[in-house]
C-alpha cells in the first residue's frame, strides 16, 4: 500500500484481438486517471487514497470483498456521489465540476448492480434512450413530425438495432425490457450504455445471476465489445474467472484502499490480497 | 381488434352522453326526496297543457353551501304543496343540485329545460345566478332568485329578478342605520372576502360610512379556508379600540365570531345583515352568545304575523328545523311567480319565452306581501323595494330596535 | 402584549393541527399512503360526540371516550374494507380510493346530519357561572389564555410523547416501527403487517377524533365539510416536519399554527393561507424532507 | 413510418374514434335528438378531458404526481378571459378571438408552470406532491385578490391583497369595463367557447403530448420516470427534461382554462381548488397512467355520472363516491383483477398500449 505502488499504471497487456481501429493506443495516454480519491459519508470514510489510471483499451477489473467500496468508485467515477477529495481526470479532462449527465456525455457509461432499466420502455426504446444525444432533431420537429425528426429517428433507430444485434437481441426489440429474463437484462444495459458511445465503460458485476456457459459467453462478448469499440472497460465482479479471464489489469480495493494492483497473475500470487479474500488464519494454514 | 376499441371508444361516450340525456328526463317524476311529491295531486302529465305550470329550482343541495340551497328548496316545497292543495292550476317542482358552482348551475339549467322548465326558482347563490341567468337571459326564461343579492346577477339581465336586498342595499341601510342610531362608534369590519355576497355589503357600506361620518378602525378579512378561527382578527380589532363590530357575513362564522370573542372577554356591540339570520335556530347554540346582537333581516322566525307561524310550523314539522331567512325566500318567490303567472294571463301550456315576456311585463306591477316583507315592488332592473328591519337579540329572541 | 395573544392563538390553533398531523404521520409512516379521509374522520367524531351530548345527554369527556370508540371502530372498518384490498397496488391507488371514502363520508354526513351547522358545546364552557371567560388573566387582564387553549397543548403534548414512547417500547410500537421499515422483512420475523397497519389506523382515528372535539371546541360550528380545510392543513404540517416523524407532526402542527396567526395579523388575513404555504414551499426547499425528516439518498 | 407501427396504429384509430364522436354528436346536435343539458355538457367535457391529458403528461408520463393543477386551469381561465374581454373591439372574430385567448391563455400557464417548476421538480415524491398543492392554493388565493378593469387607456389591474379597495379604484373611464372584480370573480364575460373548438383543442393536445412521447424528448421523460439514476447515467438532463413536461402539461391546462372561462358568463377563482386538481386526477389515474385513450375515456364517463345521477338527487355524491372506491378496488386489488381480466380483456389491453 506504500505510494509509490499505487501511483503505478496497472500493467498493460497488449490488445490481442482483431482491432478494426488500432490507433487507439492504449500506451500514449491513459483515458481515466484518479488522483487521490477519496468520500465520507458522514464522517465515516468509504473509500480513500484511490490512484488508478486505465489505458485507452484497456479491460480492468475492480476486485476486493463485500464492502470495500468498489460500487462506491464507480458511483464517484460516474458523480452519483461527489468524491470528497481527490480528482477524477477522463481524457485528461478534470470532472469535478460536472453532473453525472455530464460525466456521461463526455465519455463514461455505466451499469449497474441491482439493474437499472427503463422497465416500461420497450427493450428498443431503451436503447434509444441511450442514444438520446445522437438524435439532434429539436422539441418542434418532434412535434410537428418534421423531416429531420423522421431522418433522426431513422438513423438511431437502425444504430440501436445494430447495438442490440451485438447480443443478438434484435428480435427482443419491442419486449417491454422489465419482461425480459435476467440475463437479457444484463445484456440489455450494457447496449444502452454503449449506445451513448462511451470511451470508457463501466460493468458493475455483469455476470452476477449468471450460470458458467452464459458467463463464459459475457466474457467473449466483453472482449468483443472492447474490440469493437475500442473503449476502455473496468469491471467489477465476484466471478474470479471471468476477471483472471478477461482482464489485462487489476485493481483489488479492500476496507475503501487500494491494496493491491497488476496483472491477473500478480494478483493471484500476491500474499496481501490472498490475506484480504481468505482471511490471516487461512493463509498461514495454507503456507 | 384496434376497430372493434375504436368501437368501444365511440359507443362508451354515446352511451355517456345518452345517459345523461335520460338521466335529466328521469328527474320529472322525483322532486327532493325527503318532501312528499308534489306531482302527485297533479293529473298524471306528460305535458304542460294539462295545467300544471313547471316550476324549475337551482340551488346548492350538497357541498360547503348546502345549507342555502337546502332551505330555499324546502321554503318552495311548502309553498307548491301549499298551493297544489288548493287547486287550480297545479305546480310541478323539480329542485336540482348546482353545488353552489357556476359550471354546475348551467348543467342544472339545462338539464331542466330538457324537463321543461317554464320559470325558474333560484339560483340560491350569486355566482350560480349570474353564470345560469346569461344563458337564460338568451333563451327568454324568467327566473326569480331568492337570495343571489349582487347587483350582477340581474344587470342588464331584463328576465332576472330578485327576491331579497341587493347588497349595496344591505351595506346602505347598515350605514344609514348606524350614523342615526347609534353615531360616534368606533367601527371594525370583519367580512369574508371570496364572497360576493360579503365583498359587496362591506364596499358600499365602506363607501356611505365615509359619506356619512362613521369612523371605521379595523378591517378583517376571511376566506372560506380560514373561517374558523378569529381570535387574529377579533384581537387586533379591540386593540385597535372598536366597539361596534360589523359582520356583514353569514351566520355560521358569526357563530364563531360571537364564541371567540366571548372567550376573549371582547364585548362591542355586534351588527349583523340578513345573513345573519338562523344564528338562533342553530343546533346547539349558546343563544346568551348573541345576547344584544343587531341585525338587519328582512325575516324573523319568531315573528309573530299568521303567516310566519304557519309556515314555521309546518317547516319545523317536516324537516325538523326552524327555516331561516333563505326558506323564507323560497317560499316567497314560489307565491310571486304564480301569483304573477295567473295575473298576466298565463296559462301551463304557453312556452317559456312568452312566459317570460308576459312576466316582464307583469313584475312591476306586481305587489306582494309575504314572509320577508310588507308591499314588495319591483323595478324594471328586477331589483325588489322591501324595507329591512333591524332587529336586536334579546333574551334569545329578536326585539325589534 | 397584542404579539403574545397572537402567538398563543397561533399555538393553540396549532395544537389542533399538530395532534390531527401526528395521526395522519403516523398512518403514511407505517402504511405509506396519504390518507386523504383523515380529515373527514375528524368531521365524524365532532358529530359523534356532538350528538353523544345532545342526544343521549353526555357530559363532554364522556362524548369525547364515545367518539374515539365509534372512529377507531370506522377507522379499522375503512381501512380493511377500503385500503386492505389494495396493499399491493399502486400509491396512487390508494390516494384515489381515500379521496373516495372521504367524499362518501362527507355526504353520508350531509345525509345523516344535514346541511345545517350544528354548534359544538366546547370542552370546557366559554364562560363560568359568573359569566366570566373561562381563561387564565396575565398582565392584569391584558392577556387572556382560555383554559380551552391551555388543554389542547396540554392535550398535544402527552399525545406526542405518549406516542413517542408507544412506538419507541411496547411491542406493537415495535412492529410498527418494523412494517414502516420494510413490510416483507416485517413479515418475514413473524409480524402480523395486516394487525399493526389495523392497530395504527385505530390510533390515527382515535387521535383525529381527540383533534375533532378539540377542533370543535374552538370552531363551533360543525358541517359536513368541517374536517376537509383541517386535513389538508394537517397533511401540509405533517410534511412540514417531515412525513413520518411523531416530533416532526408535533413541529409543523405548531409552526403552521403560529405562522397562520402572525399572518394574519400582520401580512394580510386574506392571504394568510398563501403565506403559510410559501413557508412551506421555502422550507421543502432548504430541507427537502421536511424540519425532522430523515432525508434518505436512494441507494445505487 | 414501417418502424413506427404499433403505436402509430393505435394513435390514428384514437384520433378516428375523436372524429367519429365529434361528426356524430355534430350531427345529432343539428337534429335536435340531443337534449339541452347534453348540449350544455359538451363544453365543459371537453376542457377536462385537455385537462386529463395534460395532467396525464405530469402524473403518466413524467411520473410525478401534481395536486395543484387546477392552478394552471384558473391561470389560463382569467388571462383567457381578460384577453378576450379587452380585444373585444380589436377582435370582432369570435373564433378568433377564442383561439387568441387560449393562446394567452396557454402562455400564461405556461410561464407561470415554469416559474413554479423551477422550486417544484428540485422535490419528489409526496413533498413535490405537496408543494403543487400549495402553488394551487396560493395561485387561487392571489386571483381572488385581483381587480382588472379595461377603457381605451388599456389594461387597469389592482393587486388588492388587503381587500380594502373595490372596482372604483381602478379610476376606469366611464366607458371602461370591469373584467374581474376579486372574489366576486369574472362577470359579465361573453360566452364564445363552443364545442368545435373543445374538439379541436382535445385533438391539437393529443397531437402534442403523442408527438412528444414518441420523440427523443418523450423517451427521455419516460426514462426519468421509470429509473433516475439510470437515466441520469446515460447523459440525460433531469431538470431539463421535466420542466419541459411539467411546463407543457401547463399550458394545455391553461389552454382548457380558457376555454372553459370562456364558456360562462361568471367564474370565480374558487373554482379552481384543490377540488377540481383532484377531480382531474382521478380522471387520469382511472384512465390509466399514461394512457392517453383512458383518460378521455375516463373524463367523460366520470364527467357525466353525477350528471346522470340528477334523478338521485340528495344521493347521487354518495352514489358517485361509492362507484369511485369500487372502481379503484375492483381495477386494483389482484384477486378483482384476475376475475376481471378474464371476461374484460379491454381494460388491460388500454394499459398495455399508449
Amino acid at each position: 500500500m506504500s505510494q509509490q505502488k499505487s501511483r503505478l499504471n496497472i500493467k498493460m497487456v497488449p490488445v490481442q484481438s482483431h482491432a478494426i481501429v488500432p490507433d487507439r493506443d492504449a500506451d500514449k495516454s491513459p483515458i481515466l486517471e484518479c488522483h487521490h480519491l477519496g468520500i465520507d459519508f458522514g464522517g465515516l470514510t468509504a473509500v480513500n487514497n484511490f490512484n488508478l489510471m486505465i489505458g485507452r483499451t484497456e479491460i480492468a477489473g475492480l476486485i476486493g470483498p463485500n464492502g470495500a467500496g468498489k460500487t462506491t468508485v464507480f458511483n464517484m467515477l460516474t458523480k452519483v456521489y461527489q468524491p470528497t477529495r481527490g480528482s477524477i481526470l477522463l481524457d485528461g479532462r478534470d470532472t469535478s465540476k460536472l453532473s453525472t449527465a455530464q460525466v456521461s456525455r463526455l465519455g463514461i457509461a455505466r451499469t449497474f448492480q441491482n439493474i437499472r432499466l427503463f422497465k416500461d420502455l420497450t427493450v428498443l426504446d431503451n436503447v434509444l434512450v441511450g442514444l438520446h444525444d445522437e438524435m439532434d432533431y429539436r422539441l418542434p420537429s418532434a412535434i410537428f413530425r418534421l423531416p429531420d425528426f423522421w431522418r433522426g429517428e431513422r438513423i438511431a433507430r437502425e444504430r440501436a438495432r445494430e447495438l442490440l444485434s451485438i447480443f443478438d437481441m434484435q428480435d427482443m426489440a419491442d419486449a417491454k425490457a422489465g419482461s425480459l429474463p435476467y440475463g437479457a437484462q444484463r445484456r440489455l444495459e450494457i447496449v444502452r450504455a454503449l449506445a451513448t458511445n462511451p470511451s470508457l465503460l463501466l460493468l458493475d458485476e455483469p455476470a452476477a445471476g449468471m450460470n458458467p456457459s452464459e458467463t463464459s459467453e459475457l466474457m467473449d462478448n466483453i472482449v468483443k465489445i472492447r474490440d469493437l469499440f475500442h473503449i476502455a472497460i473496468m469491471l467489477i465482479e465476484h466471478d474470479m474467472n471471468l476477471v483472471m479471464g478477461i482482464c489485462e489489469g487489476i485493481c483489488v480495493l479492500n476496507f475503501g484502499e487500494v491494496i493491491a494492483k497488476g496483472t491477473p497473475d500478480e494478483i493471484k500470487s500476491n500474499p496481501v490480497v490472498i490475506e484480504a479474500y481468505l482471511g490471516k488464519k487461512d493463509k498461514k494454514e495454507e503456507a | 381488434m384496434k376497430k372493434a376499441m375504436s368501437l368501444v371508444l365511440a359507443l362508451a361516450m354515446m352511451l355517456a352522453l345518452a345517459a345523461c340525456g335520460g338521466g335529466s328526463t328521469t328527474t320529472t317524476e322525483t322532486p327532493a326526496s325527503n318532501t312528499p311529491a308534489s306531482t302527485t295531486e297533479a293529473p298524471a302529465a306528460s305535458g304542460a297543457a294539462s295545467g300544471s305550470f313547471k316550476f324549475g329550482a337551482s340551488g346548492p343541495l350538497t357541498g360547503d353551501a348546502a345549507i342555502y340551497g337546502k332551505a330555499a328548496m324546502n321554503g318552495a316545497q311548502i309553498a307548491v304543496d301549499e298551493i297544489n292543495a288548493k287547486g287550480g292550476i297545479q305546480i310541478e317542482f323539480n329542485p336540482q343540485d348546482d353545488e353552489a358552482d357556476g359550471e354546475k348551475a348551467v348543467n342544472a339549467y339545462n338539464s331542466l329545460m330538457d324537463w321543461g322548465m317554464q320559470v325558474l326558482v333560484g339560483p340560491v347563490t350569486t355566482g350560480s345566478a349570474i353564470a345560469a341567468s346569461a344563458v337564460a337571459f338568451q333563451d327568454r326564461t324568467f327566473c326569480l332568485t331568492p337570495s343571489a343579492s349582487s347587483t350582477d346577477v340581474t344587470a342588464n339581465k331584463d328576465n332576472m329578478y330578485q327576491l331579497c336586498f341587493t347588497d349595496p342595499n344591505q351595506g346602505t341601510g347598515s350605514a344609514d342605520y348606524m350614523a342615526q342610531n347609534m353615531p360616534g362608534h368606533k367601527v371594525a369590519i370583519i367580512y369574508r372576502n371570496d364572497d360576493a355576497y360579503s365583498q359587496g355589503i362591506r364596499d358600499t357600506f365602506v363607501k356611505e360610512s365615509a359619506a356619512k361620518g362613521i369612523e371605521v378602525v379595523y378591517e378583517g378579512t376571511f376566506t372560506k379556508d380560514t373561517q374558523t378561527d378569529f381570535s387574529v382578527q377579533l384581537t387586533a380589532a379591540q386593540s385597535a379600540g372598536a366597539d361596534l363590530l360589523y359582520m356583514p357575513i353569514y351566520y355560521q362564522p358569526a357563530s364563531v365570531i360571537l364564541a371567540q370573542a366571548k372567550n376573549m372577554n371582547y364585548a362591542p356591540i355586534f351588527f349583523g345583515v340578513d345573513g345573519m339570520d338562523g344564528i338562533l335556530t342553530m343546533e346547539g347554540f349558546d343563544t346568551s352568545l348573541a345576547e344584544g346582537l343587531m341585525l338587519l333581516t328582512p325575516f324573523a322566525a319568531d315573528a309573530e304575523d299568521d303567516l310566519t307561524k304557519t309556515f314555521v310550523a309546518e317547516y319545523e314539522k317536516r324537516f325538523g328545523e326552524t327555516p331561516n331567512q333563505f326558506a323564507a325566500d323560497g317560499y316567497d318567490v314560489v307565491y310571486v311567480l304564480y301569483n304573477a303567472l295567473l295575473d298576466s294571463g298565463c296559462t301551463p301550456d304557453m312556452s317559456a319565452p312568452e312566459i317570460c315576456e308576459k312576466l316582464i311585463g307583469q313584475m312591476q306591477q306586481t305587489t306582494y306581501n309575504g314572509l320577508t316583507g310588507q308591499n314588495m315592488t319591483w323595478s324594471a332592473n328586477g331589483e325588489v323595494s322591501k324595507m329591512p328591519v333591524a332587529v336586536v337579540i334579546e333574551n334569545g329572541v329578536y326585539v325589534s330596535a | 402584549m397584542e404579539f403574545l395573544s397572537y402567538l398563543i392563538s397561533g399555538i393553540s390553533l396549532g395544537s389542533v393541527y399538530a395532534i390531527i398531523a401526528l395521526g395522519y404521520t403516523m398512518v403514511y409512516g407505517i402504511a405509506k399512503m396519504l390518507n386523504f379521509a383523515h380529515g373527514d374522520v375528524i368531521m365524524v367524531g365532532g358529530y359523534i360526540s356532538f350528538c353523544g351530548m345532545m342526544y343521549l345527554g353526555l357530559n363532554g369527556w364522556l362524548a369525547l371516550l364515545l367518539a374515539m370508540a365509534v372512529c377507531t371502530v370506522l377507522g379499522i372498518i375503512v381501512e380493511g374494507l377500503a385500503y386492505r384490498p389494495l396493499r399491493q397496488a399502486t400509491s396512487l391507488a390508494v390516494l384515489i380510493t381515500a379521496i373516495g371514502v372521504s367524499y362518501l363520508l362527507q355526504n353520508t354526513a350531509l345525509l345523516v346530519w344535514g346541511a345545517t351547522p350544528k354548534v359544538y358545546q366546547p370542552l370546557i364552557p366559554l364562560a363560568n357561572a359568573d359569566g366570566q371567560p373561562n381563561a387564565l388573566r396575565l398582565f392584569g387582564g391584558q392577556l387572556s389564555i382560555s383554559y380551552m387553549s391551555l388543554l389542547t397543548m396540554a392535550a398535544c403534548i402527552i399525545i406526542m410523547v405518549g406516542l413517542t414512547m408507544f412506538t419507541s417500547n411496547s411491542k406493537m410500537g415495535k412492529a410498527m416501527r418494523a412494517c414502516s421499515e420494510d413490510k416483507d422483512a416485517a413479515r418475514l420475523m413473524g409480524i402480523n403487517v395486516n394487525t399493526t397497519i389495523s392497530v395504527t389506523f385505530a390510533i390515527g382515528s382515535a387521535l383525529a377524533a381527540v383533534a375533532g372535539v378539540l377542533l370543535c371546541s374552538f370552531n363551533p360550528t360543525l358541517m359536513p365539510t368541517t374536517g376537509s380545510m383541517p386535513g389538508i392543513r394537517a397533511f401540509t404540517a405533517a410534511v412540514f416536519g417531515g412525513i413520518g416523524s411523531i416530533p416532526g407532526a408535533f413541529l409543523g402542527g405548531l409552526l403552521i399554527g403560529v405562522i397562520e396567526a402572525m399572518a394574519k395579523a400582520y401580512i394580510s388575513t386574506q392571504l394568510a393561507n398563501s403565506v403559510v404555504f410559501a413557508v412551506l414551499i421555502v422550507v421543502l426547499l432548504v430541507r427537502p424532507a421536511g424540519l425532522l425528516g430523515k432525508y434518505v439518498p436512494e441507494k445505487v | 413510418m414501417k418502424n413506427l407501427k404499433p403505436h402509430t396504429k393505435h394513435n390514428i384509430v384514437t384520433f378516428a374514434g375523436l372524429a367519429l364522436v365529434w361528426i356524430i354528436v355534430s350531427v345529432m346536435r343539428g337534429q335536435g335528438v340531443l337534449g339541452r343539458s347534453t348540449t350544455g355538457l359538451l363544453v365543459p367535457i371537453c376542457c377536462y378531458v385537455v385537462m386529463a391529458l395534460s395532467l396525464n403528461l405530469t402524473v403518466g408520463i413524467m411520473g410525478e404526481l401534481s395536486l395543484g393543477h387546477a392552478g394552471f386551469m384558473g391561470i389560463g381561465a382569467f388571462s383567457g378571459i381578460i384577453a378576450s374581454q379587452s380585444l373585444l373591439n380589436i377582435i370582432p372574430s369570435v373564433p378568433l378571438r377564442l383561439i387568441t385567448a387560449m393562446l394567452v391563455g396557454a402562455i400564461f400557464a405556461g410561464i407561470f408552470g415554469f416559474l413554479i417548476g423551477i422550486p417544484v421538480l428540485r422535490l419528489r415524491g409526496d413533498y413535490l406532491a405537496i408543494v403543487t398543492l400549495a402553488f394551487g392554493e396560493i395561485i387561487k388565493e392571489l386571483i381572488t385578490c385581483l381587480l382588472v378593469g379595461v377603457d381605451e387607456h388599456g389594461l387597469h389591474m389592482i393587486f388588492n391583497y388587503r381587500g380594502l379597495k373595490n372596482v372604483d379604484d381602478l379610476g376606469l373611464s366611464p366607458t371602461g369595463q370591469v373584467i374581474i372584480k376579486g372574489a366576486q370573480g369574472a362577470t359579465g364575460t361573453q360566452p364564445i367557447a363552443s364545442f368545435t373548438a373543445g374538439m379541436l383543442l382535445i385533438m391539437v393536445t393529443l397531437f402534442i403530448i403523442l408527438n412528444l412521447i414518441y420523440s427523443r424528448t418523450g423517451r427521455a421523460i419516460m426514462a426519468i420516470r421509470d429509473n433516475r439514476i439510470a437515466a441520469e447515467s446515460v447523459g440525460i438532463d433531469i431538470t431539463k427534461h421535466k420542466m419541459i413536461a411539467f411546463v407543457m402539461s401547463a399550458a394545455m391546462a391553461g389552454a382548457a382554462g380558457a376555454l372553459y372561462g370562456l364558456n360562462y358568463s361568471n367564474l370565480v377563482a374558487a373554482k379552481f381548488d384543490f377540488n377540481t386538481s383532484i377531480l382531474v386526477l382521478v380522471f387520469v389515474v382511472l384512465g390509466g397512467l399514461g394512457n392517453m385513450r383512458g383518460s378521455i375515456i375516463a373524463a367523460v364517463l366520470l364527467y357525466v355520472l353525477p350528471e346522470a345521477l340528477r334523478g338521485m338527487h340528495d344521493y347521487r355524491m354518495l352514489i358517485y363516491a361509492i362507484v369511485l372506491i369500487v372502481v379503484m378496488l375492483t381495477t386494483n386489488s389482484p384477486v378483482a383483477r384476475n376475475l376481471f381480466s378474464r371476461w374484460f380483456r379491454f381494460g388491460k389491453k388500454g394499459e398495455e398500449d399508449a
